[in-house]
Formats: structure tokens, C-alpha cells, sequence
């Protein structure tokens, strides 16, 4: 049974259309993120789900009914918001308890239920306080509270992390991941983060300019990149594109004399003389220790050791590339390498359509 | 129409029935009057408490506005439907009251007694086209004020009989250097001015209508403002006089600051209060000078009377009221204010005892009073000449052209 | 978001605001341009269509024009003067200084001061005979004799113009100061570093800051100035020789005193008109500095 | 930050104290004019310090004797409370709807800046027929009717004040309270009217400031004690028929009074009041 299904869902702002047909399936316990970039129409789909906008065309079905016109309080979805959205002026009980309220639950059932989540959570102690007396990480915890405590079909995240500081918000990643392998709800979790929607997420929608540029899993996302744009979103540093051009031999890389070996899964969709745009995750790359398996030689320019690798910026003839070696790799500016990698590592893509030209 | 009325009448008996097994009704009533002239306000409210000990079925509350605002509150109160009962009016009303249902007629309502005793020149006052639109309440003119004992310093014997002796006179007392400027005068842009300007316009035997049409731009009324603006230019009249109302006058002259002062009435007795004055005893008054072949006296009649709206749902405790106000009797008692409007008050020695000067000077002066004129559009003749008489004193034109404006102003 | 329901609630919102307005801004408003064209009196007569007499009158008439130039004169002349005092005790009350949190709550004084009580108090300050200001000068050795400041066309319109002042210039002072602290410390700083001189500094780093806040404060204030009624009526009435008497107090006159509603109601509607016009050029004018800051 | 040097020191001094005095003096005259014998106010020269202190003008007005002086300074005091209060009132009852639906849906916000262009309308404009509707519903010197024409002067400033002070208000709290079920009605009342609430004070205040200040309409629309504003019954006092000047200032301070309490005490408030109203023009 499909816990969300979102079906051709269209909104225009005036002349502005800011979502183009958007469809996904959600299977009852998934948890979907919307990733992209701001103003890609993400937040906004979120709002249309939660009932907080209408939508210009298309339908939303929850529980397999449709919620067009029905009032987001009768949709059974909670939503965690960017700025967490406590009610400033009520205790955190309350705050948490206000939707069992609204909703008439008796006191005591209430005050269990909100007992019950604040223990869940670890925020007994606060039960008392005002939101203005909270750290960041414990309004997070009680905004979280706030959407647990009603037991909904649906839940949404508006970005929920992103006031948080690094550390934190891997804490509070690591938390959410926890409360929903615990719970089994449905989840649609907006970010603009690859790291949260990778780790977070069974399945990624990668959003821009109002369409899905891919929807899929996390691992597929990463290694199978529908677009140029999701490879170059997905992964940190970005996957490296390179212009090249197929020929007899191979991928000739332009403004050097490389030329790499065409990797069997885009046989079919590369002839000779194509151009396409040849994608490489810098963390595919290593140093070319023998002769074996493609080579590509680079001047190597910076290096940076981040920790836990070094991260070397590096020309291959006139175009450039990153690579992720281990940190602990003897690397000069100025010197010369090579660098090796599988050739199932290899991404091609239409320099046109941006699509990948993956043909199985 | 008369059918109706007299249901109504009928009705209001059935409905007036039923309530006389409770309580006595208590009738309230608004009456509206000038804060601070001939009866001050505590006259007034200790008048209406009078009334009220004798009459306990009936409250009045009193509403007190300066006179500036005396007439706007009365037309604008017509709208609300029930503003006032009673209202004072000044004589230069009833025409535009009449014309615009303001008033009602109260011509029959008033007694062969009233008819005989009140002297007819206060019957001027509330009267347009043949009708009477109240009673005359504060018989009142300006009269000459002098200090006795400036004149005396100043080696005058005889207060002035003509305006020309009045600017000789203060003259001498500028030439003695006893004060800067002698004479003090209300020329304020209000209606005072016009009051001081009628004064002088019945001296110099002018006229401010002829048939209708503006007639003061030439012969008396021309004299009477070339005299104003003479008196002003020469430095024989206080130049702050453009900007003094009565009261300020009142001030200057108690002060000692002025010789000669144009004032009502009521200045008589205030100026001769220790407490209030530090010229008490030294208050001379005349009546206002003539004019050389022309008068002996001039007056400009200011009286005002307490008239019924036509609005008031309470006509008959309305003209109960202004009865009670007018009545010999109350009339006696605060006459040291204002003089009665009856005949017989002025030989009664009650009234007369120590204000024998003032009494000798009204003598002359009512009989002598000139009516400011007497039409429907009489606000904007009174604004129009207002601006003529301040413009010619501030040199802005001469006394012809600006009277000659100000008949092209007034609408008539 | 235009979701129908969400602007639907709006609208049923708004509507009590909206229905109160109407009733009576909307109403009379349409209702005095019908009167403008009738020959309507207050009292009594509903008049007949008139045409456009009574404006071909007004505009005609002497009146009309003397009053406008003395409305204009009281605007322009008050305004800009409580704009620069505004200013100057503005960039004052920002030094540091004994006191100076005592005098800034102050300044709240004249605004407070109801409009009537403040245009008594300066009658009474100017009285030719009694008041305080011909005292103090002539105590001062500053004037010979009492003047009739209120008495005189040379002096009344500035008299009125130093009360009004007094009551205003310390709310452009109030803005401006917010104004001026709303500079952050780091650009002042950094003019200082670059050497730039007070003028230089007033000029180009403070004045971007003022002229947003002034210009509405000065538009605010215009528009006031133009349909000023209250201190007039008070302190003068429009003399002497009618040297004081504004728009307002003129249209006053002529639809209350002298009752003539139709006429009264078209001079009305020519001044509502020209403070509109002063609106939108000044509304042009603010575009155009949000667009150039 | 800046160094101050010592001639420029004094001259700041110095202005201060200037600015010090010009804002002070009158209202400072004002009250001494209202504590002086009469006598000293018509004194040659002009008495500047009371010769001995005379309240009897604070107890003749403010004695509620029937039919006293006093008691219709007393009545338009009261009358002055009334239309000022209940216009404040009002307006916010129908500013705060108002100003929320036009910070939530700025779709519909053009009707807010129709409803702030009349405040450019010069109230003579609107005289002669509000006289005459006001006349047709008996509403004349009533404290109602005037209430009701100054509500239309508070309302939109009153909205427009609002309006920012829920523009302050995060949006994402009521569509937190809405996905919990909140009505509108219970949204209002538990959460956005509670954290709006200092700026509603705000607003009021100025309301009633603006209201207590109004003379126009109520010169042309009150007549008696039964709805007589306060300011009309100062500018009969100053109309140049009462001799004690001291009476005038009297009432002058008491009429005063209340807003200049307003004033110092929410001082703060009402300043960034006025700048926020200004700023954002």
C-alpha cells in the first residue's frame, strides 16, 4: 500500500512555474528526501503535501485518499519546520502536547503521551521550560517531539538540521535515523544537503527547477547519476566532468592527448565522433602505481590534507580535476602523476541533455 | 396637519398618564450660552439654580461657549436633532435664524405685561419681519470708560462728548507722557470690531444698507473707519487693540493702561472691584461720544436674548426657563452685570445704588442704540468688514478700497 | 501563496476594516463631489445642480488664491525648518554627552502635548499685553516696546510657524536619531581610516542612512502642514486681515459659517486634490530614492 | 570611538543645554502659569516665579459640583476618555483581523494601502456630508459618533502598525499550530495575539494618543457636555473670553497630562513605533 503518492503536481506563481509535474510513490515506512538547491521547488512540493499551499494541478493522495482541499490538520501528517516553529509563549509540554490538545485528547492521555515522547527524545527534564530557554539541539528535540507525539501517517522535515553546527547536526542525524528505523512512519525529509539525504534517505529525489531529476536510492544516486546535474550534487568534492570526445579507440579527452577506454555500459549510446562530458568521482581516482589499467597523466597544483584524506587539485592537459587520495600519500605541487581508476568508475553524459548515457 | 398634531398631543397625554402613578417625569433641558460676558458663567449657573429649586421636575444643563462659537454650535447642533432647548442669541441673529427655522415664533407666547414693562428698544433684539423669536436677555451697549485719575493728572475736567475730543484729549495724555497709548479699543478680527466700528458708523450718522445693497462705503460708515484707522496710525489707541477682544481691553484697562476704553457694560462693575481691578473707584463712563454736528451720543446695540430651537421637545419648560431668566426680579438681582430690559428697574433704587454713573450713561445710550443690519447673510458681511476694518489699520489698503471690497465680499 | 480559501479568508478579514472605511471615508468622499456641483446649504436646502459654478468661483475668487499661498508658505516654511532642527538636534542628541539620555526622553514632550493645548500655550506666550515672549524680550533689552506678534500679517504666520515647529521638529529629531544609530559603527570607522572630513562623513556616509526615514517623515509632514486646521483655529482664526487663514479654515468658513455646503464642499475637494498631487510626486520621489539607495 | 576635543566638548554642552531649553521653557511656563496668582500673570513686568503658589485652579476644575465650571472641564475630560477608548478599541478589533490576513496573504494587501491613502484626505473634505449622515442617524454630538469617525482615522494606522508587528511573527508557528489542528480562532488567540501583544499595546496607545489629539470633527460634531471633547473645551477656554490665563494653562496641563505620561513612560516603545512606521515608509 502507498503511504504518499504525489501525482503530476503543478504550481504556478503568476507567469513563474514553479513545480513542472512532479510524481512519486511512497511506500508505507520509506523515507524520502527532496534534495537540491534552494528555490528548486522542494520546499514549496513539502507545503503542498502539508496543505500549506494548494496546488496549481495534480493530485496528493495520503492513505491512498486524495487531500486536495482538505485542511492540513485533517490530512494525518506532522511537519517538522526549518525553524523549528515553537510556540515561543508555551511551555515545551505543551508546545509538544498542542496537537493532542487541539484535538481534544483527554489531560492525563495527553500528559502521558507527551511524558512518553519526551522520554523518547531525552527531554523529560525540559518539560517545564520556555522554548527561548532552550539550545538549538533541544528545540530541535522538542519540534521533533512535537511531530512524534501525534503518531501521524506522514511525516515532514523542512530541513530541520540546518541551524544546527556541524556537530550537532550529526548527532541529531544520527538520532533521526535511529527514530525512524524505531518507528517505521513515512518520512519526506527536505534538504539541500547531500550528506543528510544520503545517509537519511531509502530513497533521494534530486529536485531542480521544478521537475525530479532522479528518484532512486542513495547508493544508486551515487553511482548511477541520471543527470549531470545529480552527479555534480551528489558528493563531496563534486564528481569531476571532463570534455571529451568518442572516438575509434576510445574517449579522447579534449586539450591533452589522453585517451580513455569506453566503459561497457554506455556501448551502445556513444558512437564515434560524440561529444560527451566523461564524469569521474575524485574519490575513484588513485596514484598509478603500475602499468596496469587506464592512466591519466596531471600536473598536481594544491594539495590539501583535510584529515582523514588529501584532496589534491591537479591538470590533466587544459582541463582540471580532483582526486581523493589517502592522507597519507607523498604528493608535491608541481609534480607530475598519474592517475589510475576502474573503468566502471567512468560517468558519460549528453553535453546537451545532461543525461547520462548509461544504456543498461 | 393639525389633526395629527393633535393625536399626537393625544397620545403623548395617554402616555404622560400612565407614567404620572410613578415618579414625577423629570424633564432635562440644555440650554447654551457665552462663557464669560455681561453675566459671567457663575451668574448664569447661580440664575439657573434658582430656577431649578423652584422648578425640581426640571434640569437644566448649561453649556457655556465663547461667542465666537456661540452661533456655529447653535446652527451645527440643528443637525443632531435636539442639540439645545434654550440658546443664547445675539441681536444680529434672528434674521438668519429665521430664515433657517432655527428659532421658534414665540410672538404669542409673550404676555401683555412683558409687552409693556420690557423697554422697546430691547424688543429690537429678538425681532425680524414683525415676529419675536425670544426674549431680550442682556440689554447692552458700549459705553466710554475712563480713568478718572488720568484725566485728572492730565488737567481735563470733562470726559470726551465727541469722538474728535476723545483723540484730542488722548493726545494730551500722550503728550504728558502719563501713557504710551491711551485708548484702548476690541478690534480684533471677531465681531467685536464691528461692534466698535457700529459704534462709530451711528455717531457719524452712517448706514450698512441701503435697500438691501451695501451703503457703508461711503459718507458715515467711510468716516467712522478713516476715524479708526486715524486714532490707530497716530499712536492714540493701543496698536495691540488689533488683537484684543473685550476682555483683553477689560485687562489693559484695570491695569491702568488705558485712558479710555470702548467696552460693555459689564466692565463697569468688574473694574471697579478691588480684587479684581487696580483702578477701583477711579471708573468714569459715559456714553460713547457723537460726532460733531452729526450726534451727541453713539450705541451700538449688542443685546442678546435666550430664544426656544425649534428642535427642542421641550418648548413649554424651555420658555418656563427663559421666563425665569428675564424676570424683573432676576434681573434686579445682577443688574451691578447688565442692566434690565425692564423699564421701571431703572428707577428703583435697588438697581441703582452705586452704579448712578452707569445708570445715567445707559439712560442715554439705549435710547441711542443702532442696530448692526439686519439680514440673512449677515456672518459674511460681518467676516468681509471684519478683514476691511484690519486691513485698513495695517496700512494693507485704504479705508475706501477696503470697504469697497468688503461690500464686493459680503454676498449682498 | 494564492491557495482560494487561504485569500478568501483574507478577504473576509479585511472586510470589517474595509466596510468601516467605506461607510464613512468612501461615502462622504463620493458624496461631497455631488454636493461639490449643487448650491447646497447646510441647514435647510438640498440645493439644485449647479454645474461647475461653484468651482469656476472658487478658483476665481481671491480667497482662495491668498490662501493657498499662505497654506503654502506655513508648509514649506515649517516643514523645512523642522527638518533641519530635526537634524541638527538629531546629530546632537547622537554625541555623548552629560545628560543625554535625559534630554532624548525629552524630546518625546512637545510631540506628546496635545496639538490645542500646545497652539493655548503659545497664544498665550505671544499675548501683546501679558504674554511671556514680549516680557522676556523687552527684559532682555531685545525689543523696545510689546509687539502684537499674533496682531501684525508680518509676524502672526511666523508666530504660528515657531509653534507648530516646536511641537514637531523633535519627532524628525526622534527619527533621525533612530536613523543615525541604525549606522553601523564599522562604516563610520572605516570613513575615519579613509580620512574623510565631517562634511564628507555627513554627506556620504551618514545621509544615505537619514534620507529614507526623512523623506517619509518630510512627506508625512507636508501632507499635515497642508491640511493644518487645529493650531490656526486656535491661536488666530485666520487674522489679522485673514494674513493666517490656511485652506482648512477657509473651507471651514464657508461650508459651517457661512453654511454654503456646495461651495464649501468643492474648495474642499481642490484641496484634496492638491495634497494628492503633493502625494504622488512625493510618492515618485520615495521610488525613486528606494531604487537609487 | 572618536577622540572629542575639549572646545568641541563645550560646544556640544553647550547646544545640549540650548536644545535642553527650548524643548522645556514653554512647557515649563505652562505650568507656572497654571500655580501663579492671577495678579503676577497680568503683572508690568511679567512676574516669572509665582509670588506665592495657587492650586485653587486645579481644585476649581477638577470639582464635580453640579453644574460647575469644574464639572463640564470634568464631563468633556470624561467624554475625551470615552470616544478616545472606544475608538481605540474598535480599531483594533477590526485592525487586527485586518492586519493579519494582509501579513499572511500579501495578496490582498493593496486594499491596506487604499485604506492608508485616506489619510491623506483633509478631514473638510469629509465634513459636510458626515455632518449630514451623522445628523440622518442621530449620531451628532454623541460620543458614539465620534467614535465611530475617529476609528476611521486610527484603524488604518493602526493596521498598518500591526500588520509589521505580525510580519515579525514567524508564519511557519501557525502553520505548525494549523498541521495541529488550531483553528483560526484558537491560532489568534493562544499563540499569535499572545506574542503579538506588545506591539497591539503599541498601537493602541498611539491610538488613543491620536484620538485624545483629534479637534476638527469634534469642533464640528460635538455640541454640549453629553459628548464635548477636551480639546474643543481648551480652544473655548483660549477663545479670548476668559481673563485668567492661569484657568486656560490649568486645563492645558491637565489635558496634557495623560498623553505625556504615555509619552515618557513607553517611551521606548512608541519611538520604535514611529521609525518603524517610518523606515519602512
Amino acid at each position: 500500500m502507498s503511504a504518499l503518492e504525489i501525482r503530476n503536481i503543478h504550481k504556478r506563481y503568476g507567469e513563474v512555474e514553479t513545480l513542472k509535474g512532479i510524481d512519486i510513490a511512497l511506500e508505507s515506512g520509506e523515507f524520502l528526501v527532496l534534495l537540491g538547491s534552494s528555490g528548486c521547488g522542494k520546499s514549496t512540493l513539502l507545503n503542498i503535501i502539508a496543505g500549506l499551499a494548494e496546488p496549481s494541478g495534480g493530485d496528493i493522495l495520503i492513505g491512498e485518499r486524495s487531500v486536495l482541499g482538505v485542511h492540513p490538520k485533517d490530512r494525518d501528517i506532522a511537519m517538522v519546520f526549518q525553524s523549528y516553529a515553537l510556540y515561543p509563549n508555551l511551555s515545551v509540554a505543551r508546545n509538544i502536547g498542542f496537537g493532542l490538545e487541539m484535538r481534544r485528547v483527554p489531560p492525563t492521555e495527553r500528559d502521558k503521551a507527551v511524558r512518553d515522547t519526551a522520554r523518547l527524545l531525552q527531554i523529560e527534564t525540559l518539560l517545564d521550560r520556555k522554548p527561548s530557554q532552550l539550545s538549538g539541539g533541544q528545540r530541535q528535540r522538542v519540534a521533533i517531539g512535537r511531530a512524534l507525539v501525534r503518531n501521524p501517517q506522514v511525516f515532514l522535515f523542512d530541513e530541520p538540521l540546518s541551524n544546527l553546527d556541524a556537530k550537532l547536526r550529526m548527532e541529531m542525524r544520527t538520532e533521526l535515523k535511529r527514530l525512524h528505523q524505531m518507528l517505521k512512519t513515512t518520512v519526506v525529509y527536505v534538504t539541500h544537503d547531500q550528506i543528510e539525504a544520503m545517509t537519511l534517505a531509502t530513497r533521494i529525489a534530486v529536485m531542480r527547477d521544478g521537475r525530479i531529476e532522479q528518484l532512486a536510492t542513495p547508493e544508486e544516486v551515487y553511482d548511477r547519476p541520471a543527470t549531470l546535474y545529480v552527479a555534480g550534487f551528489v558528493g563531496s568534492p563534486p564528481m569531476n566532468i571532463l570534455d571529451a570526445e568518442v572516438n575509434a579507440s576510445g574517449l579522447k579527452l579534449d586539450g591533452c592527448e589522453e585517451v580513455l577506454p569506453l566503459p561497457a555500459a554506455f556501448n551502445g549510446a556513444a558512437s564515434a565522433g560524440r561529444r560527451v562530458k566523461v564524469g569521474i568521482r575524485p574519490e575513484a581516482l588513485r596514484l598509478a602505481a603500475g602499468s596496469g589499467g587506464p592512466r591519466l597523466a596531471a600536473n598536481i597544483e594544491v594539495v590539501e590534507l583535510t584529515g582523514p584524506e588529501l584532496v589534491t587539485t591537479a591538470t590533466v592537459g587544459s582541463q582540471r580535476i580532483t582526486a581523493c587520495l589517502p592522507p597519507r600519500t607523498a604528493l608535491r605541487s608541481g609534480s607530475a602523476h598519474a592517475f589510475t581508476f576502474d573503468e566502471t568508475a567512468l560517468h558519460l553524459f549528453d553535453p546537451e541533455s545532461g543525461r547520462s548515457l548509461r544504456t543498461e | 396637519m393639525l389633526k395629527s398634531t393633535r393625536n399626537a398631543l393625544i397620545g403623548a397625554t395617554l402616555i404622560g398618564a400612565g407614567f404620572t402613578g410613578h415618579a414625577q417625569a423629570e424633564t432635562t433641558l440644555n440650554a447654551l450660552f457665552m462663557a464669560q460676558a455681561a453675566y459671567s458663567e457663575a451668574d448664569v449657573r447661580a440664575m439657573t439654580d434658582a430656577f431649578a429649586k423652584a422648578n425640581p421636575d426640571i434640569k437644566v444643563n448649561l453649556e457655556f461657549v465663547p461667542y465666537e462659537g456661540l452661533h456655529d454650535k447653535t446652527v451645527l447642533a440643528q443637525g443632531s436633532g435636539g442639540g439645545y432647548d434654550v440658546v443664547l442669541f445675539d441681536v444680529i441673529w434672528p434674521a438668519e435664524y429665521a430664515a433657517n427655522n432655527v428659532l421658534l415664533d414665540v410672538t404669542d407666547r409673550v404676555t401683555d405685561e412683558m409687552n409693556k414693562g420690557v423697554l422697546p428698544g430691547a424688543w429690537t433684539t429678538v425681532e425680524y419681519d414683525g415676529k419675536r423669536y425670544g426674549m431680550p436677555w442682556i440689554l447692552d451697549t458700549k459705553y466710554l470708560f475712563y480713568n478718572k485719575e488720568i484725566l485728572e493728572k492730565a488737567g481735563i475736567k470733562e470726559p470726551p462728548k465727541t469722538w474728535e475730543e476723545l483723540a484730542e484729549q488722548a493726545k494730551a495724555i500722550k503728550d504728558k507722557g502719563l501713557l504710551e497709548s491711551p485708548i484702548a479699543w476690541s478690534w480684533s478680527q471677531a465681531e467685536a470690531a464691528i461692534c466698535d466700528y457700529a459704534t462709530l458708523v451711528s455717531a457719524y450718522g452712517g448706514k450698512f444698507l441701503d435697500g438691501g445693497k451695501p451703503a457703508f462705503t461711503t459718507g458715515g460708515g467711510l468716516d467712522a473707519l478713516n476715524y479708526m484707522v486715524t486714532s490707530y496710525t497716530s499712536g492714540l489707541t493701543n496698536p495691540n487693540s488689533k488683537e484684543f477682544l473685550e476682555e483683553d481691553v477689560r485687562k489693559v484697562f484695570q491695569n491702568g493702561e488705558a485712558a479710555f476704553a470702548l467696552n460693555w457694560t459689564y466692565m463697569y462693575n468688574l473694574a471697579n472691584d478691588p480684587k479684581e481691578s487696580k483702578v477701583a473707584g477711579k471708573v468714569g463712563v459715559v456714553p460713547a461720544p457723537g460726532a460733531a454736528g452729526k450726534s451727541e451720543v453713539s450705541a451700538v446695540n449688542g443685546s442678546m436674548g435666550l430664544g426656544i430651537t425649534a428642535t427642542s421637545k421641550h418648548p413649554e419648560e424651555a420658555w418656563k426657563y427663559i421666563v425665569h431668566m428675564t424676570s424683573q426680579e432676576t434681573q434686579n438681582a445682577y443688574a451691578k452685570l447688565s442692566l434690565p430690559i425692564w423699564a421701571s428697574s431703572y428707577e428703583d433704587p435697588e438697581v441703582t445704588k452705586g452704579q448712578e454713573e452707569l445708570i445715567a450713561a445707559a439712560k442715554r445710550g439705549l435710547a441711542a442704540m443702532y442696530p448692526r443690519p439686519t439680514t440673512p447673510k449677515y456672518q459674511e458681511l460681518s467676516t468681509a468688514l471684519q478683514q476691511a476694518i484690519q486691513e485698513a489699520l495695517l496700512g494693507q489698503a485704504s479705508a475706501e478700497d477696503a470697504l469697497k471690497s468688503a461690500a464686493e465680499n459680503s454676498g449682498l | 501563496m494564492t491557495g482560494t480559501w487561504i485569500s478568501t479568508r483574507a478577504w473576509l478579514l479585511m472586510l470589517p476594516l474595509l466596510v468601516v472605511m467605506t461607510a464613512v471615508i468612501g461615502w462622504p468622499l463620493v458624496d461631497t463631489v455631488r454636493l461639490s456641483f449643487t448650491d447646497a446649504k447646510l441647514v435647510g436646502s438640498e440645493g439644485d445642480f449647479v454645474g461647475p459654478a461653484n468651482y469656476i468661483k472658487v478658483l476665481t475668487g481671491s480667497n482662495f488664491q491668498r490662501a493657498l499661498v499662505t497654506t503654502t508658505w506655513f508648509a514649506v516654511i515649517s516643514v523645512a525648518a523642522e527638518m533641519v532642527l530635526g537634524v541638527l538636534a538629531a546629530l546632537l542628541l547622537n554625541q555623548r554627552f552629560r545628560g543625554r539620555t535625559a534630554l532624548r526622553a525629552l524630546m518625546i514632550l512637545p510631540w506628546a502635548l496635545p496639538t490645542v493645548v500646545n497652539a493655548t500655550l503659545w497664544r498665550l506666550v505671544y499675548n501683546p499685553e501679558y504674554g511671556a515672549l514680549n516680557a522676556a524680550l523687552t527684559q532682555l533689552g531685545l525689543l523696545d516696546s510689546y509687539r502684537s506678534w499674533l496682531g501684525e500679517p508680518g509676524t502672526a504666520l511666523a508666530a504660528l510657524i515657531v509653534a507648530d515647529c516646536w511641537k514637531n521638529f523633535p519627532l524628525v529629531a526622534l527619527i533621525a536619531l533612530a536613523a543615525l544609530q541604525a549606522v553601523p559603527r564599522d562604516i563610520t570607522a572605516a570613513s575615519l581610516v579613509d580620512g574623510a572630513g565631517p562634511f564628507n562623513r555627513f554627506r556620504f556616509v551618514i545621509m544615505p542612512y537619514l534620507a529614507g526615514p526623512l523623506l517619509v517623515a518630510l512627506v508625512l509632514r507636508t501632507i499635515e502642514a497642508f491640511k493644518v486646521f487645529d493650531i490656526i483655529w486656535v491661536m488666530t482664526r485666520g487674522g489679522p486681515a485673514n494674513s493666517t487663514r490656511t485652506l482648512s479654515i477657509l473651507v471651514y468658513q464657508e461650508a459651517f459659517s457661512f453654511q454654503r455646503a456646495g461651495s464649501g464642499a468643492s474648495l474642499a475637494l481642490i484641496v484634496t486634490l492638491l495634497v494628492t498631487i503633493l502625494a504622488v510626486a512625493y510618492a515618485a520621489l520615495l521610488r525613486k530614492a528606494a531604487g537609487a539607495s | 570611538m572618536e577622540r572629542q576635543s575639549p572646545l568641541f566638548s563645550v560646544f556640544i554642552h553647550a547646544s545640549a543645554l540650548l536644545l535642553a531649553v527650548v524643548i522645556l521653557a514653554p512647557v515649563a511656563w505652562l505650568l507656572i502659569m497654571s500655580i501663579s496668582p492671577a495678579a503676577d500673570l497680568s503683572a508690568k513686568p511679567l512676574a516669572w516665579w509665582p509670588s506665592d503658589i495657587d492650586l485653587s485652579r486645579y481644585r476649581t476644575l477638577l470639582s464635580a459640583v453640579e453644574n460647575s465650571a469644574g464639572a463640564a472641564f470634568i464631563a468633556s475630560l470624561l467624554n475625551s476618555l470615552k470616544v478616545a477608548g472606544m475608538a481605540t478599541l474598535a480599531a483594533v478589533i477590526v485592525a487586527v483581523p485586518a492586519a493579519w490576513a494582509v501579513s499572511r496573504t500579501p495578496a490582498v494587501a493593496w486594499s491596506l494601502y487604499a485604506v492608508i491613502a485616506t489619510y491623506m484626505l483633509p478631514p473638510v473634505a469629509l465634513a459636510v456630508p458626515l455632518y449630514m449622515g451623522l445628523a440622518y442617524f442621530g449620531l451628532l454630538n454623541s460620543v458614539f459618533g465620534l467614535a465611530l469617525v475617529y476609528l476611521t482615522i486610527l484603524a488604518p494606522f493602526t493596521t498598518w502598525l500591526l500588520k509589521s508587528g505580525f510580519d515579525s511573527i514567524p508564519r511557519e508557528i501557525e502553520s505548525a499550530a494549523m498541521i495541529d489542528g488550531a483553528r483560526l480562532d484558537q491560532i489568534l488567540r493562544i499563540l499569535t495575539l499572545p506574542l503579538a501583544a506588545p506591539v497591539m499595546a503599541t498601537s493602541a496607545l498611539f491610538a488613543f494618543l491620536l484620538a485624545w489629539d483629534e479637534f476638527f470633527y469634534a469642533l464640528l460634531f460635538t455640541s454640549d457636555l453629553r459628548a464635548k471633547t477636551l480639546t474643543v473645551a481648551i480652544a473655548d477656554l483660549a477663545g479670548g473670553r476668559v481673563s485668567d490665563y492661569g484657568l486656560i494653562a490649568t486645563a492645558g496641563v491637565l489635558a496634557a497630562l495623560p498623553p505625556v505620561l504615555i509619552g515618557l513612560i513607553m517611551q521606548r516603545a512608541l519611538i520604535s513605533g514611529l521609525t518603524s512606521g517610518g523606515v519602512k515608509g
